[in-house]
């Protein structure tokens, strides 16, 4: 049963990383795209936690927490090149 | 395996699984920027939330003992998704980004 | 004294961080920082000579590991003959450059000290993977040290240096991949036996490995077609930093001659891409002496000047016969010293003549412009191969070893062609000057440090016989694999 | 006595006019300083000539350069003994001549240098044993004669003569090494006894035709033969003692000194009668042709000797002995006959101001004392009985009417010999007539002339004297001499011959009174026979050569320019060509033929990895939209680390992940300053070249790849999981492998790091960039510069990221981990405070430079390292223990943490330079001003605006 | 898989190679960060390709080879220093030359 | 301790990071207590936590609230896009600490239907972006009551 709900899941958010990817590229805008990316990374999240479970291993967790920590840092970045122009100033 | 077990773990990373797919699928086809902004921000954190569940649940079985670990993913996703959305509507607003002609309401000047 | 053998390494990396650690800008501190450190490598690497000249081959194993599973240090005679090229080349570099040129940018003494770390650990490792770190560790230092100081021809010149040596170093990564992914080793003499059982594909894939090191070897010696972005570069960097730069393409020489010497010696692979090597030589040696008659600055007429010297070098190295070999070691101690001090030179030269610098073309005398003409008199002699300079015996021993009509022919052809292009530029610079320049007296301490290098051409040939039989020397140990291999791999069976 | 002696004594002496100059010595002791040593060198080999002519052959040699063959051997035989008398003792009266020729405002004293440089140089030639050693000297003849002849290098025909004859000569130099090697191979040594002995078997040798036509090349060149003979006149921009010495007596004759030299090795065959002849009479001819219409005294002396040594040549080519010995006896004559007229023109340039004989005329009036001394030289040279040229050209004449090499065409030779003779005696009559006759002089720069000083006209004397005695008593004086270089010349025995005024009536008498009366006749028709030179199109072999060289420099430059075109994007384009030829070349089926079993594909791996590949095209394509391609190429690199997850890396993963996000900011940051957006591509050829080397490149890797990942292989890694635990002390292979087994290549790669930092932060000191006003839309920034949100999440996140950075490091020696992710994580959170609240807010709260914290980390790394030292183990060499704390239970204290803390330190210290300074770049410009950019938020109450 | 592997390191070190052959400095560090990506992948499957069986002791029976991990973790570093460095020298180069083109102020050749 | 809601949080984290075992409860409890400090001077105005309950209540709150919302929001996604009632909100703030607007704010987005766009200048109002909206006074009301009053009363009372 497990098996088949990972392989499902793993789909599904395979899925959504490509709807995500086409959003991307399709824009039209750069915030279109920025929130594209943010939640391809959110997304690759649920993959890691996935492959955890399916590999019954907790060593890809700090992958998942490092990008839930710091996966924003470029998104925040993107969002204020837009605003601002310089993202340090 | 225990079979509830099993069941339970599976639910919880398939509900995430539809979220995080019904987010993606707002992401494509919400008609404007602000309406997608939506779709990630909410289903994507459940999503992934569910299927962190999934996972506290496994491992904790597996392991016959509590396994909290992955909470700290959910929980540092919940401090930094808002802000990655506030600093996108931010960014589009200055943009002055087309918007859905029934929205009310409008942006502010950045 | 085990130690002695990482101190080439270790002495310039210290210094470099304490250069770091110093914030204050206290620039005297700092030149003396720096130039303590450089003086202390010459002692050091005459005492490695030493230490290899009798014969051993000392295999220093770093974290106590032993080889092939830790990276090792190896000191055989080809080693400590680099090492001590660069110290003698870096000291009268720095010197020159704590006279002003320091200050023309930031962290100058620090890059040049890491800059020696890198060139001398790349000389020393035994590692393949190690040698590719270190490599990374001499071309992050040389890009800074080349966009040292200020100007668009520099900032131009550097872009396209780091970019192509980028793309090297991902060939290099590539090559490093494919040597594991077939060997399953790094150390280089562990690779040497394994390579040589390789049979199939796998074959296939340790030759193409070979081959991609040749060419981002290649792109580091400047041989053609993958030296044009030498003189541009060379030509915009700053005296000191071109100076030192004299040995950078040796290092792309020196590793040529050790993955070929020792990595790729037996087996089937034996002889790698030598035939290309020694076509790709004779294009450089021939195309660089057009470049030296065509140049219409002095800093890049010295800069094709090297490339020649990569020419004439590598052909000797593909020839790859004990003699050539030794030749050819002869002629590198030469012409990285003579290069060097003509770059300083060419900087002597350039300064007072204000707007013209070192453009070939008339304009106000360099000041000292007796002594400077000497000096690029004697420099021209030492760089072109006439007698009685080192550059002359150079020739004559490669020639001897290597019988080569073609060989012959692009070597005197092009010591021609230098020729002419040097005197036309001699004959502009300092014969047909017009008037006095604005500078009115030659730095001390800059003149003694051009004047140090371009000394060595004499002492080269009045020494000439103990330098070619040490060079001799050099060539037989390089010439059998054997006793590298020997020494690392059986070196510290028991350590573990 | 060491016969190195003598030749090193010139090169001493060459040390002292300059010191004597600095010492302000009158012109007379500079004169003396500069006399003494070659003085002290004829003194000294007077006793080595004796032998010489007693018939011995003096050798004396030093170790050199063993290992080459080139040792410091000298041989004093009869060749050398005549010619190192020439060289010293002409060498001497030149001196004596310069003494009064130069200004007192000329650098006397480098000008002595430079001929005892030379002087040392030659005499070397002449007195070397060893081939190699010969050609050192050689070169060094062509060298000094290049100082000498652009010495008044403010003149523009001295800088061009100078180059021209070092160009030709060095040419023929380095043709004569090449010939001199290949004499080498053959004979198996550089001795030149040993070549001279081995005659025989270089001439059987396969190589003699090239031996031959090198050392030809060299000797042609040297002595101005035909076709090489241009630069020869154009050298007479030296000052006239160097024309005197140089150009007449002694370098010139170097040619001829090596033909005779050589003569028992190389002569004797077809070809050298062939080449050697021809070339002579070539340029017997030509020159005396030629010297007959030059207006220049000097030109005319320059082209004489040019025809001489065509002469002399053309008596060696013969290949017989008589002709050899003829040649040698005119290289002497030639060299005292000559060296005194172009001193007399030296004196008459120097008493006129002119050298154009179209303007000195009548000078018998003013100055009959060297008009004698010019006029008996220059019958000498016409070959005036009596005189010592008439004895030799009376053996040339001889030689040419036994030649019968030619067959039916042998009359040639006397023929042009006999022609050669008149116009020479032409020459030489306007030398005298146009010189010292001829009416009046015309509008002369300096009037009346005078006869020089006293003893400027010594040297002419003695050479002139030299010239009659000769002539009348040739037994008494030259015999002897003649004798012995003949013999040294041919090897062996001398023929018969008898030096005597008087022969009898016979042919050579003939041609010579042919060449007397004929000469005098084309002399009186010198009017028409000039309106007919003037109508030929005048060819400046100057002119000539610098446009030929100005053309092959441009060339040059024209080919160099078009490989080294300045463009990056051909540089790169070859690199990937010679990248793509070694994968086209070596690529093959059998690369494909590995035998290890494939992973099976499934369906997300299939999807990742389209994913990433359509990421990475979509880069590629859409490089121009750079936002778009910095998201995309994101995407790429948050797959890669999928990747790296999937394929049980996650220490790799984590590295990726952290790396990324700060590449992003890096980026951003750079976008800032430049274009968002460039315009369109151009030429398509271009695009399908780079398209080609794409897939070419490309497509190679991805074979590679395959090719690898299907084939077996052993490892050493095995070592490394064993010992990780024992050894090291970690579980966590990769870590152990990274601070403790290869920790020296961590020790590098964090040193790249910090120089990175630190040359970035050079390259950013000071530079000067425009901040754009409004975005790419052309909207002007938002206001707030600090958003509220941003500020406070961003702020307890940092104790967080902290937190997780420490938990990060902790594990890393036994789990995915360790000090560099740890370093990156840290920051990143840094980062993130530095983007929401501004460098300003930042620099209140951390230090202002981080250049030391790189080099603490790089410090504690290194010292962490030569810390083994203590315990007598190489640098790095790891320990670790095991510690048991009350309530803590079992901790592990490694040395190597404390190596991979430097690591951190390192990470954190470099990524906060380059960040950071790339940061405060704006606050140089002036966009902050207006809106609040780079403020303190918390002072300016979060909102940026105004 | 294997052959998923080789077609993403061919594409990321062909698109790689077309950027940085581009005219502009930018491009050119867009493709050389995807050229290190795909480099190091490709000395990351020099260990061969293993499935769970992360190189940690007793965490995995069948540990895939730690060493090339090492080395690519050690090429990150050294590619993001590289990049960083590049970046930077393509701001001087905008400052200097007053233009992004690798060869400074020529505009007329783009791509 | 400064920070006692930080520490706490940051000495969780740590425990929940490593597992439990004496040595890291030590550990983490120097961790809690020196990342604070050594980080003190990068929060100059940070609130001091008045009722722990309440904020547990509202944490408890906002989960469920997270959870009921994304259904409807879901359905709201996949069903007829025109069935959407979007529109911009501005919501008058009564909080006036800058930490617990931001709480508001990050919580206003993470319940799905609603994003908080912006924060006037004058930290008055808060702009939000809602997905479907019918009566804007009601949402008002209902954030100030769900959200924004315990937080005024976790933080600022
Ligand atoms: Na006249
Ligand atoms: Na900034």
């Amino acid at each position: 049963m497990l098996e088949t709900a990972l392989t499902i899941a793993f789909g599904l958010f395979v899925l959504a990383l490509l709807l995500n990817l086409y959003r991307l590229l399709r824009g039209p805008t750069l915030p279109d795209r920025a929130l594209a990316l943010d939640t391809m990374y959110i997304n690759t999240i649920g993959l890691i936690v996935l492959y955890g479970i399916s590999s019954d291993s907790k060593l890809y967790f700090e992958a998942a927490m490092l990008i839930a920590l710091i996966g924003f840092v470029s998104t925040v970045a993107v969002a204020k090149y837009m605003l601002r122009g310089d993202i340090i100033e | 395996m225990n079979e509830i077990v099993e069941f339970l773990v599976s639910a919880f990373i398939l509900v995430g699984a539809v979220f995080a797919l019904v987010g993606s699928i707002g992401l494509v086809r919400l008609s404007d920027f602000y309406l997608r902004l939506h779709g990630p921000t909410k289903a994507s954190t459940l999503g992934v939330g569910g299927t962190i569940l999934g996972s506290l649940l496994f491992f904790s079985w597996q392991e016959r003992a509590l396994q909290l670990q992955e909470v700290l993913i959910v929980l540092f996703l919940f401090i930094t998704a808002p802000v990655s959305a506030h600093m996108l509507a931010k960014a589009a607003m200055h943009r002055n980004l087309k918007r859905r002609e029934d929205t009310r309401g409008g942006p502010w000047k950045q | 004294m085990e130690h002695l053998i990482i101190a080439p390494i270790l002495i310039p990396a210290f210094a470099g961080m304490l250069l770091l650690l110093e914030v204050r800008e206290r620039q005297r501190l700092r030149r003396l920082t720096g130039l303590l450190a450089t003086l202390a490598l010459i002692p050091v690497a005459l005492g490695l000579w030493q230490q290899a000249a009798s014969g051993d081959i000392g295999v220093y194993q770093l974290g106590d590991w032993r080889a092939p599973f830790g990276i090792v240090l190896v000191l055989d005679r080809l080693s400590a003959l680099m090492v001590l090229l660069t110290a003698v080349l870096a000291l009268p570099a720095l010197i020159y450059g704590s006279r002003g040129d320091d200050r023309r940018g930031a962290n100058f003494h620090a890059l040049f000290q890491l800059q020696l770390m890198g060139i001398n650990g790349a000389f020393l490792t035994g590692d393949l993977f190690n040698l590719f770190v270190f490599f990374e560790v001499l071309l992050i230092a040389s890009y800074g040290l080349a966009l040292h100081g200020r100007g668009p021809a520099r900032v131009k010149g550097g872009i396209h240096y780091v970019v192509l040596n980028l793309i090297g170093s991902a060939l290099f990564l590539v090559a490093l991949g494919l040597a594991y992914g077939t060997t399953g080793t790094l150390n280089m003499a562990d690779f040497a036996v394994k390579v040589s059982e390789l049979e199939g594909n796998s074959l296939d894939l340790a030759r193409l490995s070979g081959l991609l090191m040749w060419v981002v070897f290649g792109l580091k010696a400047a041989l053609f077609p993958l030296y044009f972005w030498l003189p541009a570069t060379y030509a915009s960097a700053t005296a000191p930093v071109a100076a030192l730069f004299a040995i950078m393409t040796k290092v792309g020489i020196y590793a040529i001659a050790r993955v070929y010497g020792l990595a790729f010696s037996g087996g089937a692979l034996a002889g790698l891409g030598r035939d290309p090597l020694w076509i790709l030589a004779l294009i450089t040696l021939g195309l660089a002496a057009v470049g030296v008659l065509g140049a219409r600055r002095l800093g890049e007429m010295v800069a094709y000047l090297l490339v020649m010297s990569v020419g004439t070098l590598v052909a000797g190295l593909a020839w790859s016969s004990p003699a050539a070999f030794g030749a050819m070691l002869y002629y590198l101690i030469h012409s990285t010293l003579v290069c060097g001090g003509l770059f300083l030179l060419a900087d002597l030269v350039s300064r007072g003549r204000g707007e013209l610098a070192d453009r070939l073309e008339a304009g106000p005398s360099p000041v000292g412009r007796g002594v400077l003409g000497a000096l690029f008199f004697a420099g021209a002699i030492a760089v072109v191969g006439l007698p009685p300079l080192s550059g002359f015996i150079g020739k004559v021993a490669l020639m001897q070893a290597v019988p080569a009509p073609v060989y012959w022919l692009l070597l005197l052809g092009g010591g021609l062609i230098a020729l002419i292009g040097l005197s036309r530029a001699g004959s502009t610079l300092f014969w047909r000057a017009t008037g006095d320049g604005e500078e009115r007296s030659l730095d001390g301490p800059r003149l003694a440090a051009t004047v140090a290098l371009l000394a060595t051409t004499p002492a080269l040939a009045i020494w000439g016989e103990p330098v070619l039989e040490a060079c001799l020397a050099v060539a037989g140990q390089w010439a059998q694999p054997g006793l590298y291999i020997d020494a690392v791999l059986g070196a510290g069976e028991s350590a573990l | 006595m060491n016969l190195s002696i003598l030749v090193l004594l010139p090169f001493l002496g060459a040390a002292l006019p300059p010191l004597a100059e600095r010492f302000r010595a009158s012109r007379t002791l500079l004169a003396l300083s500069a006399a003494a040593l070659p003085a002290l060198a004829l003194a000294l080999m007077v006793a080595p000539a004796r032998r010489v002519i007693a018939g011995e052959t003096v050798l004396s040699s030093l170790q050199w350069l063993p290992s080459l063959g080139l040792d410091l051997a000298f041989r004093l035989d009869g060749l050398a003994l005549m010619f190192a008398m020439l060289v010293l003792g002409i060498g001497l009266l030149i001196i004596l001549y310069a003494r009064y020729y130069l200004s007192a405002d000329e650098k006397a004293g480098r000008f002595y240098a430079y001929l005892l440089l030379f002087m040392g140089a030659m005499l070397g030639v002449v007195t070397s044993d060893n081939l190699l050693l010969l050609v050192v000297f050689w070169e060094l003849t062509s060298l000094s004669s290049f100082l000498l002849i652009g010495f008044w290098s403010h003149n523009s025909g001295a800088r061009k003569g100078a180059r021209m004859a070092l160009t030709v000569t060095g040419l023929g130099g380095l043709a004569l090494l090449a010939g001199v090697l290949l004499i080498g191979q053959v004979v198996g040594s550089y001795s030149l006894g040993e070549a001279l002995a081995s005659g025989d078997a270089i001439r059987a040798s396969g190589l003699y035709p090239l031996i031959l036509c090198l050392v030809l090349l060299g000797i042609f060149t040297k002595s101005a033969q035909f076709p090489f003979h241009f630069w020869l006149p154009h050298a007479m921009a030296a000052p006239t003692p160097v024309s005197a010495y140089l150009h007449s007596a002694t370098m010139v004759k170097a040619g001829v000194f090596l033909l005779a030299r050589f003569y028992p090795m190389l002569a004797g065959t077809n070809l050298w009668f062939d080449l050697v002849t021809l070339a002579g009479m070539a340029t017997l001819l030509w020159g005396a042709l030629a010297a007959l219409f030059q207006h220049d005294l000097k030109g005319l002396l320059a082209y004489s000797t040019i025809s001489h040594l065509g002469l002399i040549t053309l008596l060696f080519g013969l290949n017989t002995e008589l002709a050899a010995v003829a040649a040698v006896f005119h290289i002497i004559n030639h060299a005292t006959f000559k060296a005194s007229l172009f001193m007399a023109a030296g004196i008459i340039d120097h008493e006129t101001g002119t050298r154009d004989m179209r303007r000195i005329n009548g000078l018998w009036r003013y100055m009959p004392y060297t008009a004698v001394l010019a006029m008996v030289a220059s019958a000498a040279m016409a070959g005036v009985p009596l005189l010592n040229g008439f004895l030799s050209k009376e053996m040339f004449f001889a030689e040419t009417l036994q030649s019968d090499r030619l067959g039916a065409l042998s009359w040639v030779l006397p023929l042009g010999a006999t022609l050669g003779g008149v116009l020479s005696v032409a020459y030489s009559a306007r030398f005298i007539h146009d010189v010292f006759f001829n009416g009046e002089p015309v509008n002369l720069p300096k009037f009346p002339p005078h006869e020089p000083p006293r003893y400027m006209k010594v040297p002419v004397e003695i050479l002139v004297a030299l010239c009659v005695a000769v002539g009348v008593f040739p037994a008494l004086t030259v015999a002897g001499l003649l004798a012995v270089a003949g013999t040294a010349t041919l090897g062996g025995t001398l023929p018969e011959y008898h030096l005597s005024i008087w022969h009898g009536f016979n042919l050579p008498l003939l041609m010579s009174v042919i060449a007397l009366v004929g000469g005098v006749l084309v002399y009186s028709q010198r009017q028409r026979l000039f309106r007919w030179h003037a109508r030929l199109p005048e060819i400046n072999a100057n002119l000539i050569f610098e446009r030929a060289m100005q053309a092959v420099a441009g060339f040059a430059g024209a080919l160099s320019g078009r490989l080294r075109n300045g463009s990056l994007q051909t540089y790169v384009a070859w690199l990937l060509a010679v990248v793509s030829l070694v994968l086209l070349t070596q690529l093959g089926p059998r690369l494909l033929s590995g035998d290890r079993a494939l992973l099976p594909l499934d369906g997300v791996a299939l999807l990742a990895g389209a994913m990433l590949i359509v990421a990475a095209v979509i880069t590629a394509i859409l490089h121009r939209h750079r936002m778009t391609a910095i998201m995309s190429i994101s995407v790429v690199g948050l797959v890669v680390s999928l990747v790296f997850v999937r394929f049980s890396a996650p220490d790799l993963a984590l590295t990726q992940l952290s790396v990324e996000v700060v590449t992003v900011m890096l980026l951003i940051l750079a976008m800032y300053f430049l274009p968002v957006r460039t315009s369109a591509e151009s030429g398509v050829f271009r695009v399908f070249r780079d398209l080609f080397l794409s897939v070419v490149v490309g497509g190679g890797v991805g074979v590679m790849a395959f090719a690898m990942m299907t084939s077996d292989f052993n490892s050493i890694s095995g070592f490394f999981l064993e010992n990780a635990k024992p050894g090291g002390g970690g579980t966590n292979v990769v870590n152990v492998i990274l601070v403790d087994f290869r920790g020296f290549d961590t020790f590098g790669e964090i040193t790249v790091l910090g120089i990175a930092a630190m040359g970035i932060y050079a390259l950013l000191k000071d530079l000067k960039l425009t901040s754009p006003r409004a975005d790419s839309t052309g909207r002007p920034w938002a206001r707030d510069a600090h958003p509220l949100v941003l500020v406070t999440i961003s702020r307890p996140l940092l104790p967080l990221a902290l937190l997780v950075s420490v938990y990060i490091f902790l594990r890393g020696h036994n789990l995915p981990g360790g000090g560099f992710i740890a370093g990156l994580v840290t920051s990143v959170a840094l980062l993130l405070q530095y983007v929401a609240s501004g460098v300003g807010w930042m620099h209140h709260r951390m230090p202002g430079d981080y250049h030391p914290v790189v080099a603490l980390g790089l410090l504690l790394a290194g010292i962490t390292g030569v810390a083994s030292w203590l315990f007598g183990h190489p640098f790095l060499t790891s320990t670790f223990d095991y510690i048991h704390w009350p309530l803590v239970g079992k901790f592990e204290v490694a040395s190597a943490m404390l190596f991979d803390t430097g690591v951190f330190l390192t990470v954190v210290g470099a990524t906060l330079l380059m960040l950071a300074n790339l940061g405060k770049l704006s606050l140089l410009d002036d966009k902050g001003a207006g809106t609040g950019a780079g403020n303190d938020p918390d002072q300016t109450g979060q909102r940026g605006g105004a | 898989m294997e052959v998923m592997l080789a077609l993403i390191i061919a594409t990321l070190v062909g698109c790689g190679v077309y950027l940085t052959l581009r005219a502009r400095t930018f491009p050119v560090i867009l493709g050389i960060t995807l050229l290190s990506y795909g480099v190091n992948l490709f000395v990351f499957v020099s260990g061969r390709l293993s499935l769970n069986q992360v190189p940690v002791v007793g965490m995995s029976e069948n540990a895939s080879d730690p060493l090339p991990q090492a080395l690519v973790l050690t090429a990150i570093v050294i590619g993001f220093a590289m990049t960083a460095f590049l970046v930077v020298l393509a701001l001087r180069g905008q400052g200097e030359m007053k233009s992004d083109h690798v060869d400074g102020g020529s505009d007329g050749e783009d791509g | 301790m400064p920070f006692p809601l930080l520490s706490l949080f940051l000495w969780a984290t740590w425990m929940l990071l490593n597992g439990f075992s004496w040595g890291h409860a030590l550990l983490g409890l120097v961790l809690a207590v020196v990342l604070p400090l050594g980080t003190q001077s990068f929060w100059p105005n940070v609130p001091r936590l008045r009722n722990f309950p309440k904020l547990v209540r509202f944490v408890l709150v906002v989960h469920w609230d997270i959870l009921t919302a994304n259904m409807a929001v879901a359905i709201l996604i996949l069903g007829p896009p025109r069935r959407l009632r979007p529109g911009f909100v501005e919501l008058p703030l009564d909080l006036t600490d800058e930490f617990a607007i931001t709480l508001l704010a990050s919580t206003i987005s993470l319940t799905p239907g609603t994003v908080s766009a912006d924060v006037s200048e004058d930290r008055r109002t808060l702009l939000i972006h809602a997905l479907d909206v019918d009566d804007q006074d009601a949402m008002i009301r209902q954030i100030k009551q769900r959200y924004e009053r315990p937080l005024k009363e976790i933080f600022e009372c």
